[in-house]
């Protein structure tokens, strides 16, 4: 038990350090995508401009807007934050250690991410503007359409491995192949398919249209200020830090690698799927609302439902047995 | 009767009451979603962690969007004045009152008869009963919600179709 | 060019009079708004996401150029007026100085021609490619592939402003016109400095092709999306590459040469769709067409003066007798005309009225008629499209 | 199917340019070369022997289409140097605030004592620092750099009947022959995307830059 809460606080400082980190690397990577330098002046190559976002975030003064639905207001950024962190807690770190094991954590996994969905859409009912309503309307559209293909997504590792644990779709991983790269067919599109629908439930471009901010201003967050803002905006890192953990958790092996299996390969591995998640952020126009859902119900739904056929099939092979 | 059953049954009961009390119907909506939450985690303590996942993705997640989703399409401007109307009191007592006797009769009697949960749930026996002891209901209802679904859809077309063009509206 | 609708039956007339009515969202897009493109308000009338009734209200950014110029002297205005159109003030100024000279009879020098309409290329190229990185800034978003193309295209700009710099001495307030020809001639080394710019810009316009106008994802948010049609375009007054891509063929370039394009033909880059899809590729081949324009400008610039008549040394100098007179060039916008009524007063030195004509505002004029039907996303592509600046619409 | 190979190309855009140097110069840090022509403030110039030029004729206040420059002329009174009656100006205010560099005061002066600067401008915490006095606008003829362009250079440069304007001619130092500075400037600017410009710093360098570090 004590075991556990020092694991869950370590876990929830590491996310966030990683998160800040992540704030910093992001703006890097963007910065010398487009030919410029980045942050630079605080601290070493500029690694404190989250620390120094952060104390001007804490600075600023919080404005409820007139009209606005006060205690939903206040409670939908520390939610979802909240929301966001749940899902670390299911992550493998090393072989057999978890926060929270459990035999069904990808099902846990999905659940709470689905659960991220009503803090956005509280934020955007309480802020009495159009826009957020907009954004919020978008964003509860969104994140149940992407469901469906995530949790197809999901299956296929759940099926080809036999478990909806984790840690044991982990384990399954080291013992035979990285479903990211074997078995090709139900493997790799499954892979994409899962990153495609993270992209889609943490609001990602190309599927940000929550909080278009060509369209909808800053969608949910337009009435935040503040640390409510910076809530709000941490968590969206959150959701995608530990989304791309739990991706290369289930697809690229965790913490298996070739020397020495532990932390540091589930660290690299999020790292390299984070990279490319911002890379594609960087690159890439977004969807309109209605190319989103055609996209999600006209194509990645039927492939979600044809790769669990597939990866059932091929299961049926008895290719791991 | 452990602890966590308490604060879990607490949770419910209280998340209950502000759902029927609620005054503005947004806020109703959100303490059904607390109700359901924590009724995952009764779940959870009763060592059935993927009923809980259950809970949490089709009647926190689900049913939940479905409610806001109900709280949108009827009200679009967002001013906040979406309210729930109270039954009358004696009218509400006896009906809830009358609801619970008949659901905890039927508990009890579950109970009484029933052998005690032995071992925790395991989701290979749950699939195993539902893909092999219970399949001809499974299919049903899957049919069933198959048909719920064409229906839905129909439904939409079919007032989609009816509604005039907005860009064709005629001057007043 | 001929229009065969009987234009006052056109349908979409019968938009002004639609009342929206019951249970819609009213959503005022701007004026602050981040892409509005300066400070335009549009009242959107919505049904869910789809915009029923769309209201553009211009007017923020009123400056009252026209009725300063009345006040200011001939050799005043040119600076003035840079700051109309903000992203091609060069045309701005020429469009001014032609008039002038139109009411004056003066023709400027043959060299004066040619380094006008080298000026007026690159500043197309400018406008052009700061409006392909807006337009994916508009659908791409601030922290996304559209600022990352936004920034590609604003340093391909910098080239050409660099080169401005280099000229005129500054990257936005020129002065480089004035009445009888042109302020500063080219300095050592310039031109080769411009086929320089021009390789650049052109070897690298591929790369900004795959990230907006060769990308799928681009394409579909473009395709089919406001459809300005010819006969409409050309009732509201439509110029430009706006006009050209609704597949009329019209370029003042051509149809009206001034300038050195008396001697040099330029093709004119037209599409049929009219929808926000073929603005852009129209832009795209204007871009290309004025790159090719550049490299015979820089290489056939005659020797000469490039002013004819006598530089300005005091304020009053200019003196222009009552007359009128309208002169437009073809901007990056379309057609920038001015109308001037000269003769105020005793003096002389300065008009009586002055009028600009500017295309942004008659494209703003679609705007009811192309966002009904689209949505939110929608309404900011079809506006990014259309390319209106507000400091030109407002003046 | 699509979609992917476009995304790849567009990835392959953004690669190409991952790789390249940053265009960004750190402005306060590094200044990058400024053309010949570059003009920002003001000054006012005193003649070889030491007497100012400025005669007070007002016409740049006349001219000046923002209504920037006030004038206050002095008596006329004996040249110390020469010895001859002129004009003198009392009081000269320059607002760099409402200023749009248009240039024209430049030309329009008849002795070329009002020039414009190449040294760039520094940020200044208050109005009243922009608002540049007789003092300030002699101060800067010592402590900066003037731009290249003069009244008569401006009108040389337009004159019609000149011809060809001598514009390759190396213009002379003007404000009281600065020392000839290196140009760190020139040399310290990343050669980034503004090539054509930085990598040539011929004219920008034949002019020599003080005080622009």
């Amino acid at each position: 038990m004590i075991f556990a809460a020092s694991l869950a606080a370590a876990v929830v400082i590491v996310v966030l350090s990683a998160t800040a980190l992540a704030l910093w690397y992001e703006r890097k990577l963007a910065a010398r995508m487009q030919t410029r330098i980045g942050p630079q002046f605080v601290g070493p190559i500029g690694l404190f401009q989250p620390v120094a976002d952060l104390l001007k975030l804490v600075q600023k003064e919080e404005i409820v807007p007139m009209g606005a639905d006060r205690v939903l207001f206040a409670l939908a950024p520390p939610l979802t934050v909240i929301f966001a962190l749940a899902a670390a807690a299911f992550v493998p770190l090393w072989p057999g250690v978890a926060v929270v094991r459990s035999d069904v954590g990808v099902l846990l996994v999905i659940g709470f991410g689905g659960l991220a969905m009503v803090p956005v859409w509280m934020a955007g009912w309480a802020s009495f503007n159009k826009y957020a309503l907009l954004g919020a309307m978008r964003a509860v559209a969104q994140s149940i359409s992407y469901g469906v293909p995530l949790v197809l997504a999901a299956m296929v590792p759940v099926i080809l491995a036999g478990t909806m644990d984790l840690d044991g779709i982990t384990q399954f991983q080291a013992t035979h192949h990285w479903f990211g790269l074997w078995p090709i067919i139900p493997g790799l599109p499954a892979f994409i398919l899962f990153l495609l629908a993270m992209l889609a439930e943490s609001n990602r471009i190309p599927f940000d249209i929550p909080e278009a901010e060509s369209e909808l201003v800053a969608g949910v967050t337009t009435e935040y200020t503040g640390m409510q803002f910076g809530f709000v905006y941490l968590a969206e890192y959150v959701h995608t830090v530990v989304g791309a953990a739990i991706g290369s958790v289930m697809f690229l092996g965790g913490w298996d690698g070739p020397f020495a299996p532990g932390l540091h390969w589930l660290l690299l591995k999020t790292l390299c799927l984070f990279t490319f998640i911002y890379w594609i952020r960087w690159t890439l126009v977004r969807l309109r609302a209605d190319q989103l859902m055609t996209l999600c119900w006209k194509w990645l739904v039927p492939a979600g439902l044809g790769l669990v056929f597939l990866s059932a099939a091929w299961n049926q092979t008895g290719w791991s047995r | 009767m452990t602890p966590g059953f308490i604060i879990a049954a607490l949770l419910i009961f209280a998340a209950s009451i502000f759902t029927v009390r609620s005054s503005k119907l947004v806020h109703a909506v959100l303490w059904l979603g607390a109700m359901l939450a924590s009724t995952a985690v009764l779940f959870i303590q009763l060592d059935a962690p993927f009923l809980a996942g259950i809970q949490l993705l089709l009647y926190v997640g689900g049913v939940m969007t479905l409610m806001i989703f109900g709280v949108m399409l009827t009200k679009k401007s967002g001013d906040g004045e979406l309210r729930t109307e109270s039954a009358p009191a004696l009218r509400g007592l006896v009906i809830s009152l009358a609801l619970f006797g008949l659901l905890a009769g039927g508990i009890f009697s579950m109970t009484n008869g029933a052998p005690a949960l032995q071992k925790p749930e395991e989701v290979a026996s749950i699939a195993a009963s539902v893909l092999g002891e219970h399949w001809l209901a499974f299919e049903t209802l899957s049919v069933l919600l198959l048909a719920a679904m064409v229906g839905a859809i129909l439904l939409a077309r079919k007032r989609d179709a009816g509604a005039p063009e907005s860009g064709k509206a005629s001057p007043r | 060019m001929e229009v065969t609708t009987p234009v006052r039956t056109l349908p979409y007339r019968k938009l002004e009079l639609y009342e929206p009515e019951g249970d819609m969202l009213t959503l005022q897009l701007g004026p602050q708004h981040p892409s509005t493109h300066g400070v335009l308000r549009i009242k959107l009338h919505l049904d869910g996401e789809k915009i029923i009734k769309a209201v553009p209200y211009p007017g923020y950014l009123h400056r009252g150029v026209e009725k300063l110029c009345e006040q200011l002297t001939y050799v005043q205005m040119i600076p003035i007026v840079d700051k109309d159109d903000y992203i091609a003030p060069m045309h701005n100024e020429q469009a001014l100085v032609m008039a002038f000279e139109k009411l004056l009879k003066i023709e400027v020098p043959r060299r004066g021609q040619w380094l006008r309409s080298l000026l007026s290329e690159l500043q197309r190229v400018a406008s052009h490619i700061f409006w392909l990185g807006t337009m994916s800034l508009d659908l791409g978003g601030a922290l996304g592939g559209g600022s990352t193309n936004f920034i590609y295209c604003l340093r391909e700009r910098e080239l050409i402003l660099d080169l401005f710099e280099e000229l005129t001495g500054s990257r936005f307030h020129y002065n480089t016109h004035c009445i009888g020809g042109n302020r500063h001639d080219i300095p050592a080394g310039w031109a080769a400095k411009v086929h320089d710019a021009v390789n650049l810009i052109r070897a690298r316009l591929p790369e900004y092709e795959a990230m907006s106008c060769n990308h799928r994802l681009f394409i579909e948010r473009m395709r089919g999306v406001g459809v300005l049609t010819g006969a409409l375009a050309l009732e509201l007054g439509i110029t430009g590459p706006n006009l050209r891509a609704s597949g009329v063929d019209h370029d003042l370039r051509r149809d009206a040469p001034y300038d050195a394009y008396r001697e040099i033909p330029v093709n004119v880059q037209t599409a049929k769709e009219g929808d926000c899809l073929a603005r852009t590729h129209v832009r795209l081949a204007e871009m290309r067409e004025s790159l090719r324009l550049i490299d015979l400008l820089i290489d056939g610039m005659p020797t000469g003066p490039i002013n004819s008549s006598r530089p300005a040394k005091q304020a009053n100098q200019i003196k222009i007798p009552s007359g009128q007179a309208y002169a437009s060039l073809e901007s990056p916008r379309g057609e920038l005309g001015t109308f001037v009524v000269a003769g105020n007063g005793e003096a002389n030195t300065s008009p009586y009225r002055l009028k600009i004509r500017p295309p942004s505002l008659h494209a703003l004029a679609a705007l009811p008629y192309l966002l009904v039907g689209h949505n939110v996303s929608d309404a900011v592509a079809i506006l990014g499209s259309l390319d209106p600046i507000m400091g030109e619409v407002d003046r | 199917m699509g979609y992917f190979v476009d995304t790849l190309n567009s990835i392959g855009a953004t690669v190409r340019n991952f790789l390249r140097p940053p265009v960004t110069v750190n402005y306060p840090a590094v200044i990058r070369p400024r053309p010949e022509r570059y003009h920002t403030s003001f000054a006012l110039l005193h003649d070889a022997p030491g007497d100012e030029l400025c005669i007070g004729c007002l016409a740049c206040e006349r001219i000046c289409p923002s209504f920037v420059i006030e004038i206050k002329q002095a008596p006329k009174r004996e040249s110390p140097v020469t010895g001859k009656k002129r004009g003198y100006v009392e009081a000269f205010t320059l607002n760099l605030t409402a200023c749009i560099g248009c240039e024209l005061c430049v030309q329009v002066c008849p002795t070329d004592a009002l020039v414009m600067l190449r040294t760039p401008e520094k940020p200044a915490f208050c109005r009243e620092d922009l608002i540049l006095d007789v003092k300030r606008l002699y101060a800067n003829e010592k402590e900066k750099q003037a731009a290249w362009a003069t009244g008569s250079r401006l009108i040389e440069m337009q004159d019609p009947n000149v011809g060809q304007p001598k514009v390759e001619k190396k213009p002379a130092p003007v404000a009281a022959a600065p020392a000839p500075a290196v140009t760190p400037v020139a040399a310290s600017t990343p050669a980034a995307a503004p090539a054509p410009v930085a990598a040539e710093p011929a004219a920008a360098a034949s002019e020599p830059i003080k005080g622009a570090s």
